[in-house]
């Protein structure tokens, strides 16, 4: 078990390179069990994780480049954990649900490199490491959504490249500059998260490191006004390229706000908690309103994506257990149920190669299966309780409440606009007769679309019956996170700040 | 006993779960009887919870944690004590009658295994919305039946209509449903528990502000569940659904959840009596709006939601006033009568082929004799005659308005039982008796079938007789909830009631009067009020001008004109600016010598010039 | 004064020279007033006590460039003026101005320091500038010589190479022997 | 009358010269068996030519520190130990191209690898030394054997490339005699050191002047490195000259410019000279950005690349002007892990050498011609797009660590606008080597004809490319003993 | 009395005029020349520095330039002979074919 990181983390990889040598038409089922086989062995972490120990666990370290302070340094909190599972997770029921046949060979080893990196990223402690691999994560899905996309896939790729890369690159500076703060505090090169965490900044320094990280972040994950990206990719990218990118390439901007910004800098996020939280809010009611007007079912939930990760930002900038706890939790069940409904879009484009909802309605009538599971995700996506999108999206307002009750109140108009979207997306393309003689004779869901979307509509219930097992090593985690920001904030504003978001009583 | 209550509020789930597995299968009679058969499972083992909670055990169980995070801990706990056990009897006997019904009333109807399915979820998510001991657990309940009502009201979701008012309903409850989850947040940074019982012991203790906040959020809430103004336009276009569904949810218990939750929350709303004199008022307002529009309206389904709409209000005044246990008496009768209503009207309907517009039928008595008496007890009930079970419950609003010295609040409501009386028996005169104006449309009524008349006889018989367990009721629920006092001298009670009865009879009176001669000339229906009110003021019209459009129109232009036009085209113009700049800096590579030479000496000039003139600050 | 009126003329006239050089549209004129200006600055060395370096001057310029030059002249067949379209003139002219002006003004700063102490004096009692010469570039600058050697070498090897007929037949550009793999 | 001088053989310290002794005597080597015979295979130079520079490269390796040989005009200190290095390895590693699949003409000819061995004297002359005159000769022995050879390419192109690049040179020595008359002037003195002592002693009085002398050498070698506004001739030299030498070019004559610019320029920058501080902060930021705009426009790869690497070479003289010991490495650390990249990209349009302009009249590598190459030759896409991605600076491919390594400089320093403007420019940089991978990965074959794609491609390249991308992939195990050395030789010279 | 300030004004007038040769000549042969004169302009300066510092350095580097200028012709005739050999002309403006 004490290298199981690693392993997680370098089997794709090898079985990536090694997938070169498997021939074309038994490589589906080489990625699915290499999947599998990594999703397996993120089981086994999950069950040698112990939730009740402080700091990082299955920890690897190893000195790369002495002279920088650069290491190959792992670990797993409960913060990561289970990000890391989601991302195996997902891997895995995109590459079962995989149906392109085109160069499949190319795609499922640029898959496989991609849940490498997704992997690394969320389990490197070494913020090089983490940068390295969070770079990395864009050139496979570069060529994934090159590769096989729609019509505008180059500009869509390319796009998506260099948004996030511009953003990312000037993180670089950031931790170049934290790196050198570090350096000539404690007299030794450290990139490493824990040493960071340590490390105590003065407030205008803060701001400024804050700024470089807070970029990358916000495009990648994307934020207001950063976001427009994320529909060229979507609506360009295969059904499985948008389906990793949606449950976990964005979720990767979420956890670097939750693993940075907020113990590293703990007063500057206090002071850009509220404007923080108007751009969320913004996003949130922006992001539906667009996602009503659009005309292609993959764009309505590209935008939700963006409005609910405008719920995910509110959640993490609650500062407390409740919001930070619920927002990790609510990145996963976005990972799955936005996975999922880009999953079913992906269904139904394979069968009439549109997407645009003026082509369908009545598909209740032709596909009644599809039907059913496309609105079990719906109601997830729109937060009905039981489901798995509830329990985020209710912690996460519940957090940000405390902090400001006007700004939750609006994203909460969110929860509204969700299902006005959502609905009526789905009363267009399911509901009325067939207005289309083509959708008359679609068939219903095949076996291999069935083994991809049941888990998901399992884990959707399960786990928005009895969210426990996960919300518990992550509440642990994040707790530890809040008292560790508490003692390192500077400013006597940040520390009442903190105090008063994490207790009962008082406040509208 | 735990398990009497885990079967009441598992049963129904049980048989919502076995039902789904025949959903996309061909119509299977068993499926319908199971689910009724466990649903009167459910009803039997509630019925056993009665009697213990009447014994005064109130049982609460804990069944496993659901949230944990941070402070906040919750988990699927529920209760059962006297106002919940009600609400299970309510629910699962109307629920019980209304699946047998419609084991008649939907065997034509292909995808008969659905309905049953969605309807016993729907009875499982009311058992939850009424049997969860905190405020969250409410709100699962509270969502389910939404995305029950969801489901129902578009069962025939290929009819767009049916699909359009489903959607309406869930939207319309979403917003509602936020003004809940605002109330919830505030009750849990105030109190660190949504634990009913925590909550209510340390309610006295906030601020007076922060609660009548919380009571504000609350019945925002309420108000979307029960549809009070503005948030009514739903409920009238559910009628879309198939009529038992209207007959359970959208008059029996659905819709009277809002009333339950303020009941729950009457310890909240107590210690707040202007927002429970706001409640009263607007539950007044309804009233009598709502009954207004029930007046020239021509579609039975309608007549009845709207019917529906105004007893609603005057629950709400009921509660809004402090007499919770009226208002919770109220809701009890009102689900015999109105559900025993829609019933019949679902008879109706199915004589008339699918028709609704009450002018279109007349004369049906004849064909139709038992709907047309069962219908007319329930008219009665409605109407609030003495001595059927609406008699009661109404006039004892109206006491408690009186009593409160809102006069006008009385005489809004007094107004509203004329109006009740008088649109039940324009439905019943229109639709019974007079002409047989269906035989133009060459439609032959015929009668239910017997079990399905049968079935109906229970509620027929409470619609009679609920009204006079008035005092155990009082009794037994006043043990929970807060005792409402009367302080009117008898004398005043009695000219009260019969102030009521007089104007109930005498709308009876006259629409019986006047539609037996065949009714109101056209000319009215030049009127403009008479206009306003069919088209329900105007107010589904503001609705599409005000919000649905604009909103379309908003999110065109945030789409095409912000997010296109300038958002993205921002991004893509630096991008440009680049690539634009880079073609202007690659015209200094002309490739001519000359020009090349003559750019170093250019460089070494402007470094000369810098050199002499410029001198940096050290 | 004598110094001064020698310095002067030959300022002036190697200033025309080069003017001619520079401005000059016929090619012959302008080798010659180069050849010319070599020579004058040849002047300049010798008013400046460095002898040996006003001969190399001579025989190097005039001798050597000069006739490479002509040769090369004769090659070109220059009696063909070559048109010279000189654009934006504008530019041009006040891009030399200004560039005169700038240099200028530096070089009338008071560069010339008295504390100098030179490292290898360059009159020593009773020795020639040559003999001078030939110690210092012997000894200290024996290196560089030698590279000077290697570089004259190259640039013989270059010039030999670039004109010979091996450069005539261009290889790459045609298939044929590529083909065939084949060097001749 | 002149006294007999007697010279201590053991002062002369004629090691110092070894390694460039062996060079030289290398090409008098190559050109006397050209005389004798004239039937020897290229095979035979190259391998001729390699087995020299190893020997040469053997000798640099017996240095460690400062010395200096023949009355001080040769000095071998770290950097010029390391530069020297860096010159062999990349000569060693370049010189092999030679033995492409197709004929050149160059390559037939024996007289290339004599001036080949002779440029590398010259550039290791120029790098281990601080005398203006032997920098300049070797400069100028380099530069006329480098014209020579893109010349002998034998092509209209080349020629008008070694015209343009010939004619801008003199330009440049012009520039570079006007500076060294300018601090000869000054200070008495053609030797840095003691230029520098000299200027101390009259505190740089009158300022103007040095900073004239300065800008002409600004001039000067910013020709060499190819700095705006004197790197019109980049460009075009590279189109016009074969793939081979257009990449050797972009490292070996900048890395000795380099040297030479960090004697100099960080002399007067450490002797509190602000002016040429801010001159050269402008100069970096203008350089990076202009040549990655331009960079952007291109429709060929190799001007692509040509562009590009004015744009590194930008990157890398923030280090000069960082100055500390620890942007020195990071130059040198910079310029090694830049020299496996680029030797990868070049080599691999060296393959791709064909005949004729197969795909466009102008260009011989123009991006179309990589279109869909993933579908035609999967791994030579991968391959290739490994090397852009290196170049744009991807983790973890080597030229990252570079850039990682100086923006932290730069951080460290004070420089953080200068690091972020740094990271702008590689967000800029990044398009135009992804547009390669995006022709190459994302679009569709124009043809499917693989021989129109390996039609030079040799063993001998072949490990090249292969040798080239095991380095850029692993580079992050290197990084560490490379620094090691390379800070142990810095701190050995002292800068 | 002539100062070293006068030799070495002289120097970069002749310098200048070798710039301005070299920005305006498009015959290439005659561009070669004014790079010429940018070379003897400076040889008059080191010279001259050299007398006034009685140091030799200055006359050797002059005599370095003079080796230098001379190899320079070398290569630049023979780039020349190839060019016209291939174009038949000198004309700068020929050299057009690389641009952008």
């Amino acid at each position: 078990m004490d290298y199981i990181l690693s392993l997680i983390i370098f089997f794709p990889l090898v079985a990536g390179i090694l997938g070169f040598l498997v021939s074309q038409n038994s490589i589906r089922i080489y990625g699915i069990s290499v999947a599998f086989i990594e999703f397996m062995l993120t089981i086994i972490l999950w069950i040698g994780f112990n939730g009740n120990t402080d700091g990082f666990q299955f920890v690897e370290h190893v000195t790369v480049i002495s002279h920088f302070g650069m290491n190959y340094h792992l670990g797993v909190d409960g913060i990561s954990l289970f990000l890391v599972i989601l991302s195996t997770f997902m891997t895995m029921i995109a590459l079962i649900g995989l149906n392109i046949k085109k160069d499949v060979k190319n795609l499922i080893i640029s898959v496989l490199l991609l849940e490498m990196t997704m992997v690394g990223v969320f389990l490197s402690l070494d913020v090089i490491l983490f940068y390295l691999f969070w770079e990395f994560s864009l050139i496979p899905m570069l060529y994934i959504i090159g590769a096989w996309g729609s019509d505008k896939r180059i500009y869509a790729a390319i796009k998506f490249f260099l948004y996030t890369f511009a953003g990312s690159i000037l993180m670089l500076v950031g931790i170049l500059y934290m790196g050198y703060l570090y350096h000539a505090t404690a007299g030794v090169w450290s990139f490493s998260i824990p040493d960071w965490q340590l490390l105590i900044l003065p407030f205008n320094t803060q701001l400024w490191l804050f700024g470089a990280f807070f970029l990358a972040f916000a495009i990648k994950v994307p934020m207001f006004p950063f976001h427009t990206w994320l529909p060229y990719a979507h609506g360009q990218a295969p059904t499985i390229g948008s389906v990793i990118l949606a449950s976990v390439l964005l979720k990767m901007g979420t956890y670097g706000m939750v693993r940075f910004l907020l113990p590293l800098f703990p007063d500057a996020t206090i002071y850009f908690v509220i404007p923080i939280a108007i751009i969320a809010v913004i996003m949130v009611i922006y992001a539906a309103m667009i996602a009503y007007a659009q005309e292609d079912m993959k764009q309505v939930i590209a935008y939700s994506s963006i409005s609910h990760m405008g719920i995910i930002i509110l959640g993490i900038f609650a500062i407390n257990a409740e919001g930070v706890t619920g927002s990790i939790f609510f990145m996963i069940s976005h990972g799955i149920v936005s996975g999922a409904l880009f999953m079913l879009v992906g269904c139904i484009y394979d069968r009439r190669h549109t997407k645009k909802i003026s082509e369908f309605g009545g598909l209740a009538i032709s596909m009644p299966t599809f039907a059913t599971i496309y609105g079990v995700m719906l109601m997830a996506s729109v937060g009905l309780p039981l489901t798995i999108g509830f329990v985020g999206e209710f912690l996460s307002l519940i957090g940000f409440y405390k902090v400001s009750w006007i700004l939750t109140l609006l994203a909460g108009t969110g929860i509204i606009l969700g299902a006005i979207y959502m609905l009526s997306l789905y009363k267009r393309s399911f509901f009325g007769e067939i207005t289309n003689e083509k959708n008359r004779n679609l068939k219903d869901l095949n076996g291999r679309e069935l083994a991809a979307l049941i888990p998901l509509v399992v884990l959707v219930l399960v786990l928005g019956i009895y969210p426990k097992p996960l919300l518990e090593p992550i509440d642990f985690s994040v707790k530890k996170m809040i008292v560790l920001m508490e003692k390192k904030a500077v400013t006597q504003e940040a520390k009442e700040f903190i105090v008063k978001v994490n207790s009962i009583e008082g406040g509208l | 006993m735990e398990q009497y209550l885990y079967i009441a509020l598992f049963a129904p789930l049980v048989g919502s779960l076995v039902a789904a597995l025949f959903a996309q299968s061909s119509k299977n009679i068993f499926t319908g009887i199971f689910t009724s058969t466990l649903i009167f499972i459910s009803f039997v083992s509630s019925i056993i919870l009665l009697y213990y909670v009447n014994a005064n055990t109130i049982v609460n169980v804990e069944m496993m944690d659901w949230i944990s995070a941070g402070n906040l801990s919750i988990s699927f706990g529920f209760v059962v004590d006297q106002v919940s056990v009600i609400m299970m009897v309510t629910v699962t006997l109307v629920s019980t009658v209304v699946h047998v019904y419609s084991i008649g009333y939907m065997e034509h109807d292909e995808s008969f295994n659905r309905f049953f399915s969605y309807l016993s979820a729907f009875v499982f998510s009311m058992m939850i919305l009424v049997m969860s001991d905190n405020f969250l657990g409410l709100f699962i309940g509270w969502e389910g039946v939404g995305l029950c009502s969801w489901l129902l009201i578009g069962f025939w979701y290929k009819k767009t209509s049916a699909s359009w008012a489903a959607n309406e309903a869930f939207i319309m409850n979403r917003i509602a449903d936020l003004g809940m989850l605002m109330g919830i947040f505030l009750i849990y940074w105030n109190i660190g528990s949504l634990q009913y019982d925590i909550v209510f012991a340390s309610i006295v203790n906030l601020d007076i502000k922060i609660v009548s906040w919380i009571g504000i959020f609350l019945f925002i809430g309420a108000m979307g569940k029960s549809a009070q103004f503005p948030l009514h336009t739903w409920l009238a276009d559910a009628m879309e659904g198939p009529t038992p569904v209207s007959a359970l949810i959208h008059a029996a218990t659905m819709v009277t959840a809002g009333v339950y939750l303020i009941v729950r929350a009457g310890e909240i709303y107590t210690l707040i009596p202007n927002v429970g004199m706001f409640i009263a008022s607007l539950g007044a307002f309804v009233a009598v709006f709502a009954a207004s529009m029930a007046l020239v309206n021509r579609d039975l389904k309608r007549i009845i939601a709207y019917s529906t709409l105004s007893q609603l209000g005057y629950m709400f005044v009921a509660a809004g006033l402090g007499a919770y246990w009226i208002a919770l008496f109220h809701l009890m009768t009102h689900a015999f009568f109105k559900s025993l209503l829609f019933l019949g009207a679902g008879n109706v309907m199915h004589a008339m082929n699918n028709e609704l517009d009450i002018k279109k039928m007349g004369g049906l008595y004849k064909a139709m004799r038992p709907t047309a008496i069962l219908m007319g007890i329930a008219s009665v009930a409605l109407a609030g005659i003495y001595p059927l079970a609406g008699f009661f419950s109404k006039d004892k609003i109206l006491e408690v308005a009186f009593n409160d010295g809102s006069y006008i609040l009385w005489a809004a409501l007094f107004v509203g039982a004329g109006l009740t009386a008088f649109y039940s028996f324009r439905l019943i005169m229109l639709v019974f008796f007079g002409d047989k104006v269906h035989e133009k449309f060459g439609i032959v009524p015929h009668e239910a079938k017997p079990f399905v008349i049968y079935a109906l006889t229970p509620l027929a018989l409470l619609a009679i007789v609920a009204g006079f367990f008035e005092h155990s009721f009082y009794e037994f629920t006043t043990q929970l909830l807060a005792d409402y006092k009367f302080t009117l001298d008898h004398s005043v009670v009695i000219n009260l009631i019969f102030a009521t009865s007089a104007i109930a009879l005498s709308g009876i009176i006259f629409a019986v009067y006047k539609y037996i001669r065949g009714g109101f000339s056209e000319k009215i229906e030049n009127w403009r009020i008479y206009k306003l009110l069919l088209n329900q003021y105007y107010i589904p019209k503001l609705y599409e001008v005000c919000i649905i459009k604009p909103f379309a129109t908003l999110s065109r232009f945030a789409w095409l004109n912000i997010d296109n036009k300038i958002v993205d085209a921002s991004v893509d113009m630096i991008a440009k600016t680049i690539c634009s700049s880079g073609e202007k800096a690659r015209e200094m590579q002309s490739g001519n010598l000359s020009s090349m030479l003559r750019w170093m000496v250019v460089g070494i000039i402007v470094l000369l010039v810098l050199a002499i003139f410029y001198r940096p600050m050290v | 004064m004598f110094e001064v009126i020698a310095f002067y003329i030959f300022s002036i006239l190697t200033i025309i020279m080069f003017g001619i050089v520079v401005f000059s549209k016929n090619s012959l004129y302008a080798m010659s007033a180069l050849a010319g200006g070599m020579i004058f600055i040849s002047g300049f060395f010798f008013l400046l006590g460095a002898e040996f370096l006003g001969v190399v001057q001579i025989v190097v310029y005039s001798g050597a460039v000069m006739a490479l030059y002509a040769f090369g002249m004769m090659f070109f067949d220059t009696t063909r003026d070559v048109k010279e379209n000189i654009h934006y003139k504008k530019i041009l002219y006040s891009l030399s101005i200004i560039s005169a002006v700038l240099i200028v003004i530096i070089m009338s700063a008071p560069i010339y320091s008295a504390n100098i102490e030179s490292l290898y004096p360059s009159a020593i009692e009773g020795v020639g500038n040559t003999q001078i010469i030939g110690l210092v570039l012997f000894t200290k600058y024996l290196i560089p010589f030698e590279l000077a050697a290697v570089m004259l070498l190259v640039s013989m090897i270059s010039g030999i190479l670039l004109v010979s007929k091996r450069m005539d037949m261009n290889l790459t550009e045609k298939d044929h022997y590529e083909e065939k793999g084949e060097i001749i | 009358m002149l006294e007999p001088i007697s010279i201590d053989f053991a002062a002369l310290n004629i090691t110092t010269l070894l390694p460039m002794i062996i060079t030289i005597v290398g090409a008098l080597v190559i050109i006397c068996i050209d005389l004798m015979t004239k039937e020897l295979s290229r095979s035979f130079y190259t391998v001729l030519t390699m087995l020299f520079i190893l020997l040469s490269l053997g000798t640099v390796f017996g240095f460690n520190g400062y010395s200096r040989g023949f009355f001080d005009v040769v000095l071998v200190d770290g950097i010029a130990l390391i530069a020297q290095i860096i010159i062999l390895v990349t000569s060693f590693l370049f010189i092999p191209l030679a033995l492409g699949k197709r004929r050149f003409q160059e390559f037939a000819m024996a007289e290339f690898y004599a001036l080949f061995l002779f440029m590398i004297a010259g550039f290791q002359f120029m790098v281990s030394s601080d005398n203006f005159i032997l920098i300049f000769i070797g400069l100028e022995t380099a530069s006329l054997s480098l014209y020579t050879m893109i010349a002998m390419h034998n092509r209209a192109k080349a020629h008008e490339a070694a015209i343009k690049y010939f004619a801008m040179g003199a330009l440049a020595a012009g520039f570079y005699v006007m500076s060294a008359l300018i601090f000869y002037a000054l200070t008495g003195s053609i030797e840095i050191h003691q230029i520098a002592q000299t200027l101390q002693a009259r505190s740089f009085e009158p300022l103007v002047a040095i900073l004239a002398g300065t800008v002409f050498m600004i001039g000067a070698l910013g020709f060499k490195l190819s700095m705006v506004p004197f790197h019109t001739w980049t460009p075009d030299v590279y189109e016009g000259s074969s793939s081979a030498l257009a990449g050797y070019m972009s490292i070996v004559p900048k890395i000795a410019g380099f040297v030479v610019a960090i004697r100099l320029f960080e002399m007067l920058i450490d002797s509190g000279v602000v002016w040429l501080e801010n001159i050269l902060y402008i100069c970096v930021v203008l350089t990076m950005t202009f040549g990655n705009i331009v960079a952007l426009v291109q429709e060929d790869v190799k001007r692509m690349l040509a562009f590009s690497s004015i744009a590194h070479a930008g990157f890398v003289l923030s280090a000069v002007l960082i100055g500390t010991t620890e942007a020195n490495a990071g130059l040198f650390l910079y310029w090694i892990l830049f020299m496996f990249a680029n030797l990868g990209a070049f080599t691999m349009l060296w393959a791709t050498r064909h005949r004729k302009n197969l795909w466009d009249n102008r260009y011989q590598h123009p991006f179309t011609k990589f279109s869909g190459m993933i579908k035609i030759m999967p791994a030579y896409a991968v391959v290739m797009g490994i090397f852009m991605f290196a170049l744009a600076g991807m983790p973890p491919f080597s030229v990252f660590w570079g850039k990682l390594y100086l923006m932290s400089t730069a951080v460290n320093n004070g420089f953080v606008i200068l690091a972020i403007i740094m990271a702008l420019n590689s967000a800029i940089a990044i398009y135009y080597y992804m547009k390669l991978v995006v022709y190459m990965f994302l679009k569709e074959p124009i043809s499917t004809d693989k021989d129109a794609y390996s039609s030079n491609i040799s063993i001998a390249l072949k490990v090249i490319i292969g040798f080239s991308v095991v380095i850029t992939t692993i580079s992050i195990v290197m990084i560490e003993p490379l620094l090691e050395i390379i800070l142990n030789y810095i701190t050995l010279s002292g800068f | 009395m002539i100062t070293l300030t006068h030799y070495l004004v002289l120097s970069v007038i002749l310098f200048s005029i070798g710039l301005v040769g070299v920005m305006r000549r498009k015959n290439l042969l005659m561009l070669f020349f004014s790079t010429e004169i940018l070379l003897n302009s400076v040889n008059i300066g080191f010279v001259a520095v050299s007398h006034y510092y009685g140091d030799l350095s200055g006359q050797l580097f002059a005599f370095f330039i003079i080796a230098v200028a001379a190899s320079e012709i070398a290569v630049g005739l023979g780039l020349l002979v190839l060019w016209y050999k291939k174009t038949g002309s000198i004309n700068l403006d020929s050299l057009q074919m690389m641009k952008g």
